[in-house]
């Protein structure tokens, strides 16, 4: 696999610096292409301007902010549980996951606990905020690439998973679910079951996109090669989630810290690619999202009974200090930077998002590609709008 | 040979109308068939259901619906060259359809450098691509303009190609004289399927279908158009009528040149002439075959735009260079292998 | 096939001497330019650096300690909000507030102060630094040169807060218009969204007639 | 489960399989466990999961105006406006009793976020979830909805779901 990918990777630079030439020789003009605020390729309104020479980058800059919506500023004007369901709205596909760190700070700020059922269903419904997230990802990924079927699949079996996630908590976007101690309520009567089968499909759906996808050849012939990170750069740009492990770096904030989570108590395995390209990142991506049914799965058969809620006062102020919860969110590392003065809000809540961090490094990535590169390379780093923006 | 004589006015008549309907009505039916319909299947949904029954009248819904906007032009758009420029793509489309045979007697035209004139004629639609992307005033659409020219001009060369082991093995370049040659030989001998060049012609026949798909800039060649890239490439610009034009046309063309490619490789309007016991050199073909071939070559049009259009469903595109390689390293070569390997054949036969 | 490179054992999660170690090397390397530093047991390190110390700081993060993996930086303005939550009913008189500045963790004695953090991806532990800025005119030094995904942070920093980034090559707004004034995350700056409009909490229970010593059920 | 190196068959006719089998699927009866994924939404209607946050429905009588969930609010999209009354002693030859009546409870939807904070905080069971989701209005000033509208959604707020096994038993709604 790493020949063929050193092959096209390298008649890729060969024909690279063979367009360079001619273009010095000719003294070609260049040309400023806006792509965005309001382009497909952006699902948002991200804006990047790219300097082209012919086809090819010389320049890029991604210029964010057509969304930011000014979170850090207003959670201050917020009380603890209001924040939980502003939060949820950063990363709008995998909202859930946005909730826990969050709580999981001010409950380490308060020092308290959730109780173990309340830990297990957390980890279920972050996970499956992870699939729906990431199977989007998968389809979505077709459209930037030009096949159109794949993100209809996406769509149908996510439809599954937020089915799962609306059924539980209420909300199919934003759940609002957790609180600091536990979790609003219960899971429904015959969840658990609903919960396998939709699994099944999951798995029958990564299968699906493996045949469709990335089986195909001109989907590899694509993306292998193209926009690659090493490892070094990765994480001086503090790339995180499945960007930074397709950089060959194992890190997975699932297994490398102890949060109160149930992570520790199933047993799956974190997949890294030793290649860095964008289909490194799209391979893991679709690696972790069969290996999060499994997780699912075990963790289904595994429930423990008891409460979902510890003793938390009526009315929650959280004692000062600051407190730093990272979580391994669908993106990447997500995480809340929390400080407390005593009051019924936090003082000032610096939100640390993963597409900030994975998009800021499209300067870097995007020099001397074509055009068709820049699409799939930014859809290789997979970015939600409100993860830039918050 | 006609059953009536008709005067020359009406033949003229019915050619345009012929025309007409031999392009409208494929590109109707490709659009409701395939992309309405086959695509949804495909997607796991149902597709339009609401304007008419299974919503086979959407088709009439969106044509009014374009016929009602406002026909834009951008400021500093070649407005004439703008305006033009689908008209020129429409016109390629009507001119190819004049060639093609649809019966023993129903033809627009019918003369000896059919093929010739069909492989010239396709590559006007290139010149309006280019017009529409150049005087757009978009980048988007300059770019997809030029993506557009660059590959349909790769792709012409293998389609010439891949025809031209079609016409060594007929010996002519009249389309109505290889269809009649299709379905009057035999094979080794055995004349049941008389011989349709897509069994001898097999590798000219893929290298033809690919090199159609990349003509018809439909996924996975569809860079010009790339609409999460290029945003609709060259068409970026176009609303209202024009745009419908290049719409039509993009479904016109897809089964005009699936007619052409049943008549090279499938043995067009025919059936074998054994069945009936037909003789080719007398052309003594049963007038009734008039009737009935449209209609052969109606479904085997359909059965060849349904695999691009499925082929267009599955895949993700390509990547200019990766493309123009494709079309200089692969097709080009394994084309003229074929020609050579044809005309040895043709010769120890 | 090395697409499925295994996962190793699970790593030890980090303890406490690894956190002191951090800290040593720091003093080390700075000497009194270590200004303080907390360890929270079995949670995080904090440190506090001399605003001239920031960029060798980081140099030794990333080079001693090991911490190579960039993860955020960003600035904190430790002035209690002027104006609340914007919760106050505007007919009765405006609420005393507390308007002393108390820094957090590893102390402090600026209005502002910078901070990051920075982490250690092999032996999985996370230091939080931070830096005083002068009130009178915030800057400190760029961390492009240690940690290349710092530009984009500093950016919004510089942005929101007012925090000039010396040796930065492009400190344009990221979010925010160019001609946008103010810096949003200042605390003396208001959310106006919670000035315009009355607080619709406001206890609005008419009492009955000749009952004017009732009060609301607002507790 | 990691891609073979070389596939079996070619990656693009596995591609082209697929889709086919969806095709197949899809036009297979509903009877059969096939059919489209979609529903053909004016004339057939999903049911939404009875917790499901679609509309905040009010029962009039139990609300004090006490304002938790006006001030709980995030989005200070609650709106209420209350006087005092008399009503009759809850035991005979009792004094009659002060009460709140609600004179206006408005919940602006076009500024609720949807998160339920107000459901939860309030104290005395007037506050409750409906999964209905069909009230869009052409106007978003429209979208403000009084409490005789909030009443009447009273009617489709289902009953609370059983739990899953395991769960603990929980008192109250």
């Amino acid at each position: 696999m790493t020949d063929l990918a050193d092959r096209q990777k390298l008649s890729y630079i060969a024909a690279q610096a063979a367009d360079a030439r001619l273009n010095v020789e000719l003294e070609t003009e260049g040309m400023t292409l806006n792509i965005g605020p309001q382009h497909p390729a952006t699902h948002g309104t991200l804006r990047i301007i790219v300097r082209l020479d012919g086809e090819q980058v010389v320049w890029a800059e991604p210029s964010a902010g057509y969304m930011h919506r000014g979170y850090e500023k207003l959670t201050e004007v917020r009380t603890f549980p209001q924040v939980t369901a502003l939060v949820n709205r950063i990363d709008w596909l995998g909202s859930f996951a946005n909730e826990v760190p969050f709580i999981l700070a001010a409950e380490k700020l308060m020092e308290i606990e959730a109780p173990p059922r309340a830990q297990w269903i957390r980890t279920i419904l972050f996970e499956l905020s992870r699939i729906a997230n990431v199977g989007l990802f998968l389809g979505d990924l077709g459209v930037q690439l030009g096949a159109v079927t794949p993100v209809f699949m996406a769509f149908r079996d996510r439809e599954h998973v937020l089915n799962l996630i609306e059924g539980a908590t209420g909300g199919r976007f934003h759940p609002n679910f957790d609180r600091i101690g536990g979790l609003k309520d219960d899971l429904p009567a015959g969840w658990i079951a609903e919960t396998k089968q939709v699994m099944k499909k999951l798995r029958n759906f990564c299968t699906e996109m493996e045949d469709l996808l990335f089986g195909n050849e001109i989907f590899q012939s694509r993306l292998r090669g193209i926009g690659v990170i090493p490892a070094e750069v990765a994480k001086q740009y503090g790339l995180s989630g499945a960007n930074l492990r397709a950089s060959g770096v194992d890190w997975d904030l699932r297994r490398d810290q102890s949060l109160p989570l149930a992570y520790d108590k199933v047993d799956w395995k974190v997949w890294t690619h030793p290649d860095g390209d964008s289909f490194a990142r799209c391979w893991i991506r679709l690696q972790e999202t069969r290996e999060s049914t499994l997780i699912v799965d075990q963790l289904l058969d595994t429930m423990p009974s008891g409460p979902i809620m510890a003793k938390v006062p009526r009315i929650i102020k959280v004692p000062e200090g600051e407190a730093w919860v990272s979580t391994e969110n669908p993106l990447g590392e997500m995480g809340y930077y929390v400080v407390s003065k005593g009051d019924l809000g936090p003082f000032r809540v610096k939100i640390r998002s993963a597409s900030f961090n994975n998009i800021s490094i499209v300067p870097w990535v995007l020099r001397g590609v074509y055009v068709p590169d820049v699409i799939s390379i930014l859809a290789s780093l997979y970015f939600i709008l409100g993860d830039i923006d918050r | 040979m006609l059953a009536v004589d008709l005067p020359y006015w009406a033949q003229s008549l019915l050619r345009v109308l012929g025309g007409t309907v031999a392009v409208l009505l494929p590109a109707g039916t490709i659009v409701y068939l395939f992309l309405f319909k086959m695509m949804s299947f495909m997607q796991s949904r149902l597709g339009p259901m609401e304007a008419g029954p299974y919503g086979s009248m959407q088709l009439f819904a969106e044509v009014g619906k374009w016929l009602q906007k406002e026909d834009l032009a951008p400021d500093g758009a070649d407005k004439r060259i703008y305006r033009m420029a689908p008209l020129v793509v429409l016109v390629s489309t009507f001119l190819l359809v004049a060639v093609v045979p649809f019966g023993p007697d129903a033809y627009f035209t019918n003369f000896d450098a059919g093929v010739f004139y069909m492989l010239a004629v396709s590559s006007i639609s290139t010149l309006g691509i280019l017009m529409a992307g150049w005087s757009s005033a978009n980048k988007y659409s300059l770019l997809g303009g030029l993506r557009a020219a660059g590959q349909l001009i790769a792709y012409e060369l293998p389609m010439v190609l891949a025809v031209l082991g079609v016409v060594i093995q007929a010996g002519t370049m009249n389309l109505q004289q290889i269809v009649v040659k299709q379905n009057s030989d035999s094979i080794f001998g055995w004349d049941g399927l008389g011989n349709p060049y897509i069994l001898t012609q097999f590798i000219g026949f893929a290298i033809f279908m690919i090199a159609v798909q990349a003509e018809l800039t439909q996924t996975p060649f569809d860079m010009p158009i790339a609409e999460s890239e290029l945003v609709s490439g060259y068409m970026t610009e176009y609303s209202g009528f024009r745009f419908l034009i290049f719409f039509i046309a993009e479904f016109a063309t897809a089964g005009v040149f699936s007619l052409i490619a049943s008549v090279l490789f499938l043995g067009g309007w025919g059936v074998p002439f054994s069945w009936f016991g037909w003789d080719a050199a007398t052309g003594s073909v049963d007038n009734w075959m008039n009737v009935a071939g449209p209609i052969i070559m109606i479904t085997k049009m359909m059965v060849l735009s349904g695999i691009i259009m499925w082929v267009r469903f599955s895949y993700p595109r390509f990547r200019e260079d990766q493309l123009q390689r494709f079309a200089w390293k692969v097709l080009i070569p394994v084309s003229l292998l074929n020609i050579m390997l044809t005309a040895i054949l043709k010769v120890a036969f | 096939m090395s697409d499925d490179a295994a996962t190793q054992e699970l790593a030890a999660l980090p303890g406490d001497a690894l956190r002191e170690g951090v800290v040593q090397a720091l003093r080390d390397a700075l000497g009194d330019a270590l200004l303080d530093s907390l360890i929270k047991p079995n949670d995080d390190v904090w440190v506090r650096v001399r605003t001239d110390a920031w960029v060798q700081a980081g140099h030794v993060l990333r080079d001693t300690v090991g911490c190579d993996y960039f993860c955020f930086l960003s600035g904190i303005d430790w002035m209690p909000s002027p104006f609340g939550r914007g919760e106050d009913d505007p007919t009765a008189p405006a609420p005393e507030r507390d308007s002393t500045i108390k820094q957090g963790y590893a102390g402090g004695d600026t209005r502002m102060q910078v901070f990051a953090r920075v982490t250690n991806l092999s032996k999985h532990f996370g230091v939080t630094i931070k830096a005083d800025v002068a009130d009178d005119a915030p800057a400190i030094d760029s961390w492009i040169p240690v940690y290349a995904g710092a530009n984009w942070h500093e950016r919004e920093c510089h942005e929101m807060f007012g925090i000039g980034f010396n040796g930065h090559p492009d400190l344009r707004n990221m979010y925010l218009p160019t001609d946008f004034e103010g810096h949003p995350l200042r605390k003396d700056f208001p959310l106006l969204a919670r000035l315009v409009k009355p607080w619709p909490g406001i206890v609005d229970v008419e009492p009955l007639p000749g009952d004017d010593a009732e009060e609301g059920e607002a507790s | 489960m990691a891609a073979p190196k070389k596939p079996q068959v070619p990656g693009l006719l596995k591609g082209l399989g697929v889709t086919l089998n969806t095709m197949a699927q899809t036009l297979k009866p509903r009877k059969l466990g096939g059919g489209s994924a979609t529903v053909q939404y004016p004339h057939e209607k999903e049911t939404p999961p009875l917790r499901a946050r679609g509309v905040i429905a009010l029962r009039e009588d139990n609300c004090t105006s006490c304002m938790l969930c006006a001030r709980s609010c995030p989005d200070w999209c609650i709106y209420i406006e209350g006087h005092k009354e008399l009503a009759p002693p809850r035991r005979a030859g009792g004094a009659p009793r002060k009460v709140n009546k609600l004179d206006r409870f408005d919940i602006d939807y076009a500024l609720c976020m949807y998160c339920g904070i107000c459901v939860e905080v309030c104290p005395f069971d007037a506050l409750f979830w409906s999964p209905e989701y069909e009230y869009s209005e052409p106007k978003i000033a429209d979208l403000l909805h009084d409490k005789t509208k909030l009443g009447e959604w009273m009617e489709t707020v289902p009953e609370a779901p059983a739990l899953e096994a395991g769960a603990e038993k929980k008192k109250g709604k």
